[in-house]
């Protein structure tokens, strides 16, 4: 028993270098297959693609270890788009007014989910999902409030919003800019305050918690909150990069949300995790698929690896913390 | 009387009475959606996803979750098609749809018991590789214009407008139902779901039963695909797509707990029928599809949120009613001062 | 087939298992014959429950082997172990908490159910224990509970039966019922390990002891050629001492004014509660399990409902007051129920000490020095054992992590400490650590609210004590009347003034 | 050169050496007959021409970010053209203004984007062309069903795929413009129109539904290539044909042959989606070789013939969207299907 905490601890940080290495690997057998990808601007323009995943994984990993799960963070990007383009347009409110307007309703309606989950002991998938069918369908309702039709869309932004996606400072794209302050504030917040901690002894043993003086039902309350928000800071950036605000972004963003966090080193039962394997992990998953794409892989089979990727990740993770099945490994091949 | 307070007490009552509920409540606002003629193509309209709902069920009592049979189902479709437009005879497209289904489910079981994956991740995980795998089988093209004989069976009815698919749902729902609740083979899918550990101290094979579940889980969504196949006439390349969630959605409305344990197929089946018509229901109310899916969101946590506060208030209730009773009502008790 | 007589039913040869580095069990030698109960003693951690999860198949050993009346057996799988006639009372329950107290029983069994369930309704009315077939699992207490499991290995026709720590939660009487089966079921050839805390017990009903160290048997023989010292010396590792409190200070009423102080209070299992607590003294609360103790100091924690009456402390009123404000105020409570209510298992032990301080160490973000020295502190103080205070709290042995609890309940300088069986299942060395630091308590002028069912240690440790029964306190005891019979019949409800 | 369209690193050499062009072709979304045959079209034409090769990815749900990322990606792998059909009218503007700027050719068919940001657009029609087809499909099938357009009360409604989708939309609002004008004497029963979102199953309890909650409709237009199988497919569960109800709208012959010969459908239409295909990639080929073109040029593409560049304001009806370097290409014609030429068509 000596030494199982260290070991726990190290293995934690040799996962994340891990990533680091699977991500290294990546860039070189991509750039080698299509040398054009190594470019700085071509690696750094990827990132708008998949920069929104980015951006909501790190907070949905704060859900994940309460022990719950947030499979409505996608309907909240369209949500928030359509929110921002109707308030804009329609209510003449300045952009970034509205865009405030919109990330407190994607803040409400994580709080919303979180509310019942924390309060009301249903488990987190099943509100949800009920969450992700009610907010989709909520942005068709905001759409039908809106003048303008639902599958016109609304554009014509102004620049000062659109550089949201496109500019830059000092040559760093302002989207990287933001994923990186995103991903400090998620650091010091779950790693690094008092919040952050309650967080995590909430997903270990919300009873226990209690015990302690810890309010447990707003701490878990409050997880869903931050990932509706992160939810809308996504679906800003995407309205901003798409120069088109609708009520359907996001919609397929479940699954690489999920296989970020998990992939980054969050178990799915609580209590275990942080936000940089969850920010590494969803880079790994964008280059792989940026790349993949890159060398001439339809768009349609890119599942495939993603998927294969993620079990033969586990596989590994799994099998490597969990004695019994070193164990039996061990007699497999002990026996031979 | 002990009967009926039981009947009562069960999930399924509940997820029932909820089923007439809407469906009197559509009946207020549009008469004709309670012509007996509609409400049989209510009951059509729902035979795959109550087949997908009680091979799901079978995995969430385990307390594991399947997120791929949306994917298994078009793959088993695509492949059962295919087949069919190809001139095999009906039972070989039948049997290698089944057969993609067990390998599916066999797929998601080794991950999940024997590789130790959670079942939501690997699922998941999955459920893009099966789909990638339509798109590699079909080129993503459309599989049309199958035998009109084979569509012909989603088209046979009895009782009126029933079609017979419908009934061997039913029947295979009961057997199911029977199987889980009567048989010592059936009752360990809720054991395991119910205490891992404890399942497996008295000698049950959780590995085994979960990997079960799983390969039962994909044998109904093939079976699925089979009807689907029948029923739609055309198989694409998104065949199935999101039919993950309303199964899932399905089981929790018909009272299976996502926790394990707890529920029947019974449930799943009435759950399936509740998803199937929602869009249904809203067409008979004149509301745009726009909100079919606000619809479902408020129907899902509503019930659930409803059906979890019942049921810790009974609970709690219970509680503290024991622990009133194990007071004395004198002070003092049988202590003699 | 003829039988070997020579054979022992079990022989556990040099069996060796480890968790990651952790070594638990070095070679372990034991037999276990017909009509044998077989004591298994040792500390935490010593490794008796893993042993018998081996036999069990749950766990599956690294190394050595078992026979079965001579014949090497494989009992890799738990369905191989129960087919081969052994079954596994488990410490803690495992239950299948959707399913009705008949259906637990009956799940595993092969008789059809109207034949189960009159051969439940028989074994419970001749052991005279007071169990609902109906009620959901989870709806049961932990005595409850353990009761069910019990009866599951009792029903059982099982060759080799195996209880681990059976009696932690039980009442008295339920105890010794228990103890009169075991004796019909020596008598029915069958072997038994029972593992135990208590040594009392082991003179009571078994055959054989065995006692655990450092990985392995380090004593055995038959119970005849023991008495009780004998078994606390080889228990003990090799040059240290059994602690207990040590001379208590009496306290002195006179000038002092109520820590706590409870009037008419009434909540959900218990009713009209008076009493108070002085600083510097420990308040023993006797009763039988279900007495209603672990429910009122729930309801002062701020868990439970109040339904009358008041709580004061420090004369002020705090009746009704959520946890965060009982906390501040300056109460905190050692919940009965470790692994529900009390640990972090998979998180450092540094976090679990901390975790009720954290709110005064920390505004926003984390001191994380504080908490370090907060946790090293106690980790010192309490002599818990850990490699670093960053070793994981499940990796810890049960009294280890106990000391951890009560760490934490401490760690807020608490004016009133309550402790709800604060030595449920630890071993006698941890159980002399936890004495000493209840008498360290005292000594610092902390109000010790101390409940517990082993009367003992209330005898030994209380300056005062109240009886409770049936959700009502009965009677109080001051110092001197303080014995083992006057509790134990205070308990029962059977008390009489003079007696 | 080589003609894997798979080898990303063969294609940007071949590009280099600029004997075969590599032409992305994006539909708005993968698996759907309509698109899968436009690609076969193309596929086929690009083999016999020999100048170009496909590249044909798409997104799997008609996602635009999807789209945008394979615009992205077509662009630093460096293709030579796009040609896209979008999910979204304004949507992909930003990524292919970048890429027009990165030296691609650009054009849009089938579903068109802000005119400024792509060079050709290769059109079926303008929504007023293709609803006034469907307003024709429409009469046709009621005559078929025994009514008479101009005169009886006509009740109907629409069933297609989504509210958000931009083109089903647009001949939506142009075709009822048309049934205001023309037909005072029809009325539709549910302005807020049946959807389906491409889901076949979801199609057919929808069109279960329609026929029964409005078991006196007679005409159901079907404008999304799921929806039309579907309801037809509805109608033939509830033993409905040709004479009960009109039921019409586009779809590939293929998808519908079973139908019309059933006589549960009269007839429906679409136009060459093979042919749009080809045109689309050749225009992306031919701008991308270099070649300029101006409003009223005649382009000679072999195989197909003669087609002219248009002003844009032909599809958008403002003139203000006639910008330099920027026009339309119209298909020839739209087919009507009906039994009597369904089989002469394999798409
Ligand atoms: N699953 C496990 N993983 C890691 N370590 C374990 C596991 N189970 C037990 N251990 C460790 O093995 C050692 C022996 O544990 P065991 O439960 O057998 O002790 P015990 O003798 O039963 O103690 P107690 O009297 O407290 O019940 C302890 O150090 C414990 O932490
Ligand atoms: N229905 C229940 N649901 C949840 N917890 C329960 C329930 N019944 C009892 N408990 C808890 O189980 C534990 C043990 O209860 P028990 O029956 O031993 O009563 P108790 O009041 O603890 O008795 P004691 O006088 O020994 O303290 C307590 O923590 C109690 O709160
Ligand atoms: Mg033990
Ligand atoms: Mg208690």
């Amino acid at each position: 028993m000596n030494n199982f905490g260290k070991t726990m601890k190290s293995k934690l940080l040799s996962w994340e270098m891990l990533l680091v290495v699977v991500l290294v690997l990546e860039i070189i057998i991509f750039g080698q297959i299509n040398p054009r990808f190594l470019r700085i601007n071509v690696l750094m323009g990827s990132i708008n693609d998949f920069i929104s995943i980015c951006v909501i994984s790190l907070f949905v990993t704060f859900v994940m270890i309460t022990g719950g799960i947030d499979i409505q963070a996608g309907s909240i990007i369209g949500l928030t788009s359509i929110t921002v383009g109707m308030l804009w347009q329609d209510k003449g409110l300045n952009i970034w007014v509205a865009a405030i307007f919109a990330i407190v309703v994607g803040l409400l309606c994580g709080l919303l989910s979180g509310f019942f989950v924390a309060y009301t002991g249903v488990q987190p998938m099943v509100v949800t999902l009920g969450g992700s069918f009610l907010y989709s369908g909520l942005a068709l309702a905001v759409v039908n409030m809106s003048s303008s039709e639902a599958y016109e869309g609304i554009g014509g932004f102004p620049e000062s919003f659109m550089k949201l996606s496109s500019g830059n400072v000092a040559g760093i794209p302002n989207q990287l800019i933001i994923f990186i302050a995103l991903i400090i504030i998620s650091y010091i917040l779950l790693h690094k305050t008092k919040y952050g901690r309650y967080v995590f002894l909430c997903g270990v043993n919300p009873s226990a918690s209690e015990y302690s003086g810890i309010r447990v039902k707003p701490i878990i309350m409050s997880t869903y909150g931050l990932s509706g928000m992160s939810a809308s800071i996504a679906g800003l950036i995407l309205t901003s990069y798409l120069g088109s605000a609708k009520s359907d972004l996001g919609a397929t963003y479940t699954l690489p949300i999920i296989t970020a966090v998990v992939l980054g080193g969050t178990s799915n039962t609580g209590g275990k995790g942080g936000v940089i394997g969850t920010a590494i992990a969803a880079v790994v998953i964008g280059i792989l698929k940026f790349g993949l794409n890159m060398s001439g892989m339809p768009s349609q089979y890119l599942d495939i690896p993603v998927g294969i990727l993620l079990i033969v990740v586990l596989t590994f993770r799994m099998t490597s913390s969990n004695p019994a099945v070193v164990a039996k490994f061990k007699k497999l091949t002990g026996k031979k | 009387m002990n009967v009926v307070k039981k009947l009562f007490k069960a999930r399924e009552i509940s997820s029932f009475l909820c089923l007439l509920a809407m469906f009197l409540l559509v009946g207020l606002v549009n008469p004709s959606f309670l012509k007996p003629q509609n409400i049989m193509l209510c009951f059509n309209g729902s035979i795959v996803y109550i087949l997908i709902a009680v091979g799901m069920a079978f995995v969430i009592l385990t307390g594991e979750i399947d997120c791929s049979i949306g994917a298994q189902l078009g793959l088993a479709a695509a492949v059962c098609a295919t087949f069919l437009k190809n001139e095999a005879p009906w039972g070989v497209a039948i049997l290698l749809a089944l057969l993609v289904g067990l390998v599916c489910g066999t797929i998601n079981g080794f991950g999940v018991t024997v590789l130790h994956i959670p079942s939501i991740i690997m699922t998941l995980g999955t459920n893009g590789i099966y789909r990638g795998l339509i798109y590699v089988y079909t080129q993503g093209k459309w599989v049309e214009n199958l035998p009109a004989g084979f569509k012909g069976l989603a088209q046979t009815n009895i009782f009126g407008n029933l079609c017979w698919f419908f009934v061997m749902d039913l029947v295979i729902m009961l057997l199911v139902f029977l199987y889980l609740r009567k048989t010592r083979h059936g009752k360990r899918f809720a054991a395991v779901g119910d205490n891992e550990m404890g399942a497996d101290l008295i000698g049950i094979p959780v590995a085994r039963t979960k990997m079960l579940a799983f390969i039962i889980c994909g044998a109904f969504s093939a079976l699925g695909a089979v009807l689907y196949v029948s029923r739609v006439g055309f198989v694409t390349a998104i065949s199935g797509n999101g039919y993950e969630m309303k199964a899932i959605a399905a089981c929790v409305i018909g009272g299976i707990s996502l926790s394990g344990g707890v529920g029947t197929v019974a449930g799943a089946t009435i759950g399936g029928i509740i998803m199937a018509s929602i869009s249904r229901l809203l067409v008979f109310l004149k509301i745009s599809s726009d909100y079919d899916n606000t619809i479902t969101g408020i129907l899902l946590i509503a019930i659930v949120v409803i059906d979890s506060l019942a049921q810790r208030r009974s609970v709690e209730k219970a509680r503290r009613e024991r622990l009133a009773a194990r007071v004395t009502e004198t002070e003092g008790g049988a202590d003699h001062e | 087939m003829q039988k070997v007589e020579t054979e022992a039913l079990l022989k556990i040869k040099d069996i060796r298992k480890s968790f990651g580095s952790n070594e638990v069990l070095k070679g372990i030698n034991l037999e276990l014959n017909e009509g044998e109960v077989v004591a298994l003693i040792g500390g935490n951690g010593a490794g008796k429950s893993t042993l018998m999860k081996i036999i069990m198949g749950i766990y599956q050993q690294d190394a050595g082997d078992l026979f079965i009346h001579g014949v090497k057996t494989d009992l890799s799988k738990s369905s191989l172990a129960l087919a081969n006639g052994i079954y596994l009372v488990p410490q803690e329950p495992m239950l299948f908490p959707n399913m009705t107290v008949e259906e637990n029983i009956a799940m595993g069994f092969n008789e059809n159910k109207i034949e189960m369930h009159k051969k439940i309704v028989d074994m419970i009315a001749h052991l005279g224990w007071d169990l609902k077939l109906d009620r959901r699992a989870n709806t049961l207490s932990i005595a409850e509970q353990q009761l069910v499991e019990i009866l599951k290995g009792l029903l059982r026709e099982s060759r080799i039966l195996i209880f681990d720590e059976p009696t932690s939660s039980l009442s008295f009487n339920e105890a010794e019922s228990l103890f009169e089966l075991i004796e019909d079921l020596k008598k029915k050839n069958i072997g038994i390990f029972y593992i135990t805390h208590r040594l009392s017990e082991v003179f009571e009903i078994a055959t054989h002891v065995a006692i655990m160290r450092d990985g392995i048997v380090s004593l055995s023989g038959a119970v005849s050629e023991f008495d009780k010292s004998h078994l606390v010396k080889a228990l003990l590792p090799p040059g240290s001492e059994l602690k207990t409190a040590g001379e208590s200070t009496a306290v002195d009423y006179s000038k002092a004014k109520p820590m706590l102080e409870l009037k008419d209070f009434s909540g959900y299992g218990f009713s009209g509660l008076n009493f108070e607590v002085y600083p510097g003294e420990i308040l023993g609360v006797a009763g039988v399990v279900g007495a209603g103790r672990t429910e009122f100091a729930t309801t002062i924690f701020g868990m439970d409902k109040v339904k009358g009456g008041k709580v004061l402390l420090d004369g002020e009123d705090i009746t009704g007051m959520g946890t965060r404000k009982v906390l501040d105020k300056g109460i905190n409570y050692v919940p009965e129920d470790r692994f529900l209510n009390g640990i972090f298992k998979i998180r450092e032990t540094g976090w679990n000490i901390s975790s009720a301080q954290l709110r005064n160490m920390s505004k926003i973000f984390l001191n994380k020095k504080a908490e370090k020295e907060l946790a090293d502190k106690y980790i010192n103080d309490f002599r818990i054992k850990v490699t670093s205070q960053d070793q994981l709290m499940g990796s810890l042995s049960g009294g280890n992590q106990q000391k951890a609890v009560i760490a934490r309940a401490l760690s807020t300088n608490p004016k009133v400490v309550i402790l709800d069986e604060p030595t449920r299942g630890i071993d006698a060395g941890a159980r002399g650590d936890v004495y000493s630091i209840i008498g360290k308590l005292k000594q610092q002028g902390v109000a010790v609210l101390l409940i517990s069912s082993d009367l003992e240690e209330i005898v030994e440790l209380s300056d005062r004590a109240i009886s409770m029964y049936q959700g009502r306190i009965n009677h109080t005891f001051p110092k001197e009347k303080i014995d083992l019979d006057n509790l134990t019949a205070a308990s029962f409800g059977v008390y009489e003034e003079g007696e | 050169g080589s003609k894997e369209t798979s080898g990303g690193s063969d294609s940007s050499a071949s590009a280099a050496s600029g004997d075969e062009k590599l032409i992305v072709f994006v539909p708005k979304v993968t698996g759907n007959s309509f698109f899968e045959s436009a690609n076969d079209g193309a596929q086929e034409f690009a083999k016999k021409v020999g100048k170009f090769t496909i590249n044909y990815d798409g997104s799997a749900t008609a996602a635009v970010a999807d789209q945008v990322t394979i615009i992205n990606n077509a662009i630093t792998q460096g293709a030579d053209g796009i040609a896209v059909s979008s999910v979204d009218a304004t949507g992909l503007d930003e990524v292919l203004k970048k890429a027009q700027d990165a030296g691609l050719s650009v054009v849009t068919w089938d579903s068109d984007v802000t005119a400024d940001a792509r060079q050709i657009m290769v059109s079926q029609g303008s929504p007023e062309i293709l609803g006034e087809f469907l307003v024709q499909l429409s009469e046709d099938a009621l005559k078929a069903s025994g009514k008479d357009p101009a005169k009886d009360d006509i009740k109907y409604c629409w069933h297609y795929s989504q509210a958000t989708v931009t083109d089903q939309n647009s001949w939506h609002d142009a075709a009822e413009k048309v049934i205001a004008e023309k037909y005072p004497n029809w009325e539709n029963v549910a302005p807020d129109n049946y959807y389906s979102e491409q889901d076949a199953e979801k199609a057919i309890s929808v069109g279960e539904s329609v026929l029964t909650a409005h078991d006196d409709i007679n005409l159901i237009i079907c404008n999304d290539s799921t929806a039309l199988p579907g309801q037809a497919q509805a109608a033939q569960n509830l033993g409905k044909t040709v004479k009960d109800v009109a039921i019409t709208g586009f779809a590939t012959p293929n998808a519908m042959k079973d139908y019309c010969t059933a006589g549960i459908v009269n007839n429906w239409g679409l136009w060459d989606t093979g042919l749009q295909g080809s045109i689309a990639c050749y225009m992306a080929y031919y701008l991308a070789d270099g070649n300029k073109v101006t409003i009223g040029d005649k382009i000679d593409i072999p195989e197909i013939g003669e087609v002219e560049i248009v002003n844009n304001s032909e599809i958008t009806g403002n003139d203000s969207d006639n910008v330099d370097g920027s026009g339309v290409v119209f298909l020839p014609e739209r087919a009507e299907f009906t039994a009597d030429n369904m089989n002469d068509y394999d798409f």
